[in-house]
């Protein structure tokens, strides 16, 4: 199960990177991925099953939309402090919790608050990151972990739970 | 045409991201907030000029949307992974900042919390 | 054109960095300026139409030559006296 | 004194290379034997990418040559660091969950791309030393997240013998059926910019992925788990 | 195109001029880590943008090696850091 | 013309950390700059201004290739050199940290046993 999923996506990365459909190259690609998931299966996470429901896949085109406009908002946020001569940053590490349980989705997570409104994760210890953010609203746990994680935990609970 | 003035503009936005970015690491601080724009702006920046770039060509499209696919999932790990480490060698905050729960929670010691996986 | 003046200032970067890597006491500063010389190494073969070089310096530049610096700064001393 | 005298040393040597170089013309034509290549190199071969025909058929020896330099740096660090005793006098760290999870999932996907360049080196820019690069910064990633990942030893340098033993079978199956060592003439050469063509190359070249890909393993392992527990 | 070109490259060229400041000028290894990784992000823009300029798709396989590799050196700079080498 | 004179540039950087410092590793760092200094000689010798690069997969580069691409051949001997470049610099390294293991320091004035 989990060899045949990880060829699958395999597969269809190398014809992304090839980006052409003779037959030649999907026949060595095929083989291609076929022996690299015998080797290494990692790809396809612990429960390859998820990979089947198109849930999962809908929520994914969804959170991509959400995610790049988080990131422009927080790109322009950033770059609004930058320019400020003042330089209004207020910065610390604060802790927020998390219901993700998989590792590939605390490592989206992770990715996610990395890339957006001025926050960055430091380290993750079971269900609580910490989180380096440049402009601290709030020292509470609870009220920190409403205002960076739940945007986007809403959606990676569907795609990776 | 008008794929290409998108592609003109995206490329535009992209540069001046980078540019940004360079700001940010001469100006900011401390290693955590210069991270803070180093990432962000750079990933932004570099995503936006490759996006470009495959726009005003549609046949690389594909390419181009897995370099910066690529970019995505890599440059937040390298700098969470730096980030974590100049924290455990006892690099500190900047000056004004306002509070770090990691450090406390350091000395009372990480262990407890680890429940699950 | 304004091709050709990037690379110039690329080129004074890279030997800027170079003179910077060998007169620095921290070697792992070094080394990270001598990344930072491959780094450029790779661009000017993209200019000279080299794309086969150019990846092949992109490939060990980026991660080989650094890890191997790095162990043996591990395993020695990081300080020049 | 030793300083200024070096610099001296420099400035002349630099001086001579400048007069050197100086005669020749930069950006201009000047061609040698790569005259021919260049002319008849796709009727010759059909691989699109004329530096991969040169490194594999027409400078065949000099990469089997090559090939062996690496063999012999890696067996020798081997050696060399097997002698030695170095201890390790530093708390180690486990690597975050992160860094973990991201390396468990790139890993496949590096040696995907490493595959990629070495198959398509007579295609593309790369090839077996780029995509065996590839291959070995993969093993390095693990290698730095998990403190459990061992390359299988044995398994590398079987890799690596076999390849090795295709190469040269290879030149030899040229030299009896083709007229020449690494002769290109011995199984047909395709249509030009397909993925099966230009003949020995392709199959060269990805023995040598594989080669240097476990070669440049075995010495970064090598050089990390140097440290004897204490 | 080429007057976008001489915007584009007068930003970029700045912009690794502050970066490799950082390099130079970082109080810690880290802040030089942090040069370098905005340095090679830089640079794969930058090889994307010659393919560009030169016209040949050949130029984004580099680009996508650099990519995929670029993070390699700052992870191992971080895991000196920690101990983890 | 630039890229003769960085390339001998930072072939005689190379040669300089070589030549009076007397850390160790320097002296690694230091041939690796000349490695990559003689690398980007060899490549600009075969430049040619105005044509692209030797990968003939486009069908207008297939007539009268030789004036529209750049000298491969330097490209060929280049890119196997980088690689045993990597090599070379691991085993001196691992030599490094051998005569480390000995004598605790790095300072090659420590070492005598090679003078005569």
């Amino acid at each position: 199960m989990k060899v045949v999923v990880s060829t699958v996506v395999l597969f269809v990365l190398w014809v992304a990177i090839t980006g052409s459909f003779d037959p030649q190259e999907l026949s060595v690609g095929l083989i291609t991925a076929a022996v690299i998931s015998m080797i290494a299966p990692g790809v396809a996470g612990p429960e390859p099953k998820k990979w089947l429901q198109p849930k999962r896949y809908l929520f994914t085109f969804i959170y991509l939309f959400y995610f790049i406009y988080a990131m422009v908002k927080a790109n322009l946020d950033v770059a609004m402090r930058v320019i400020n001569p003042r330089l209004p940053i207020n910065p610390g590490i604060v802790k927020v919790k998390t219901k993700l349980k998989t590792h590939a989705g605390k490592l989206a997570l992770a990715n996610s608050i990395t890339l957006t409104p001025g926050t960055l994760s430091v380290d993750i210890v079971g269900q609580y990151l910490y989180i380096h953010w440049i402009d601290v609203k709030s020292p509470d746990i609870e009220a920190a972990t409403q205002e960076i994680v739940k945007g986007f935990e809403r959606f990676l609970e569907v795609i990776f739970e | 045409m008008v794929y290409r003035a998108l592609g003109e503009f995206l490329i535009l936005v992209g540069s001046l991201f980078l540019f940004l970015a360079g700001i940010g690491l001469l100006r900011m601080p401390d290693v955590y907030n210069r991270m803070q724009t180093g990432t962000k702006a750079t990933t932004l920046g570099a995503l936006s000029l490759i996006m470009g770039v495959g726009i005003y060509h549609p046949q690389w499209f594909f390419k181009t949307a897995i370099i910066s696919l690529f970019i995505l999932l890599t440059n937040p790990v390298s700098s969470h992974a730096l980030a974590r480490a100049s924290h455990n060698k006892g690099i500190p905050l900047a000056e004004g900042s306002v509070l770090d729960r990691y450090a406390e929670d350091k000395e009372r010691g990480l262990k407890e919390e680890e429940n699950d996986s | 054109m304004i091709l050709e003046y990037f690379m110039l200032f690329l080129l004074f970067l890279m030997l800027g960095l170079a003179i910077y890597a060998v007169e620095t006491k921290d070697l792992l500063a070094s080394v990270v300026a001598a990344g930072f010389v491959s780094l450029v190494a790779s661009i000017v073969y993209l200019y000279l139409q080299a794309p086969d070089v150019a990846m092949t310096e992109a490939a060990i530049g980026a991660g080989l030559t650094t890890l191997i610096f790095i162990i043996a700064i591990r395993k020695t001393e990081r300080y020049e006296k | 004194m030793r300083k200024w005298l070096a610099i001296i040393f420099l400035i002349v040597l630099g001086f001579f290379m400048a007069k050197i170089t100086s005669s020749f013309p930069f950006g201009e034509e000047k061609w040698g034997v790569s005259r021919h290549y260049v002319d008849k190199g796709i009727e010759e071969n059909r691989g699109s990418n004329l530096v991969t025909s040169i490194v594999v058929n027409y400078r065949g020896f000099d990469t089997l040559g090559e090939v062996t330099v690496l063999f012999l740096a890696a067996t020798a660090l081997a050696f060399l660091l097997s002698t030695c005793r170095c201890r390790r006098r530093y708390e180690r760290r486990e690597a975050s969950l992160i860094v973990k999870t991201a390396s468990e999932t790139l890993y496949p996907l590096l040696i995907l791309f490493g595959a990629y360049i070495f198959i398509h080196g007579h295609l593309t820019p790369g090839g077996g030393f780029q995509g065996g690069t590839v291959i070995a910064s993969a093993v390095m990633l693990m290698l730095l997240a998990h403190f459990t990942f061992h390359p299988n030893h044995r398994a590398l340098s079987t890799v690596e013998g076999l390849a090795g033993i295709t190469f040269v079978l290879i030149g030899f199956a040229g030299l009896i059926w083709g007229g020449s060592f690494l002769a290109n003439n011995i199984i047909p050469l395709g249509q030009w910019n397909r993925l099966f063509s230009a003949g020995v190359i392709p199959l060269i070249y990805v023995a040598v992925g594989f080669k240097v890909g476990s070669e440049l393993s075995g010495l970064i392992t090598d050089m990390i788990k140097t440290t004897k527990e204490e | 195109m080429s007057n976008l070109l001489i915007i584009v490259f007068a930003l970029v060229s700045l912009a690794t001029v502050m970066a490799v400041y950082r390099i130079v000028a970082g109080p810690t290894i880290s802040d030089r880590a942090v040069g370098l990784d905005t340095a090679t992000t830089i640079t794969t823009a930058m090889i994307v943008l010659f393919s560009q300029i030169f016209h040949r798709a050949i130029y984004l396989d580099v680009a996508l090696v650099y990519a995929v590799l670029a993070f390699l050196g700052v992870i191992a700079l971080a895991r000196y850091l920690e101990g983890g080498v | 013309m630039a890229f003769f004179v960085a390339s001998i540039l930072l072939i005689l950087i190379g040669l300089y950390a070589v030549l009076v410092k007397r850390n160790i590793m320097k002296i690694v760092i230091g041939l690796s700059l000349m490695d990559t200094g003689v690398n980007v000689l060899i490549i600009s010798l075969g430049f040619i201004r105005g044509r692209t690069a030797p990968i003939v997969n486009i069908k207008d580069l297939l007539v009268n290739t030789s004036s529209k691409v750049v000298d491969p051949l330097p490209q060929a001997l280049v890119l196997t050199a980088i690689v045993i470049g990597v090599a070379v610099t691991a085993v001196a390294l691992s030599i490094v940290m051998l005569m480390y293991s000995k004598k605790k320091t790095l300072e090659i004035e420590e070492y005598k046993e090679l003078k005569w």
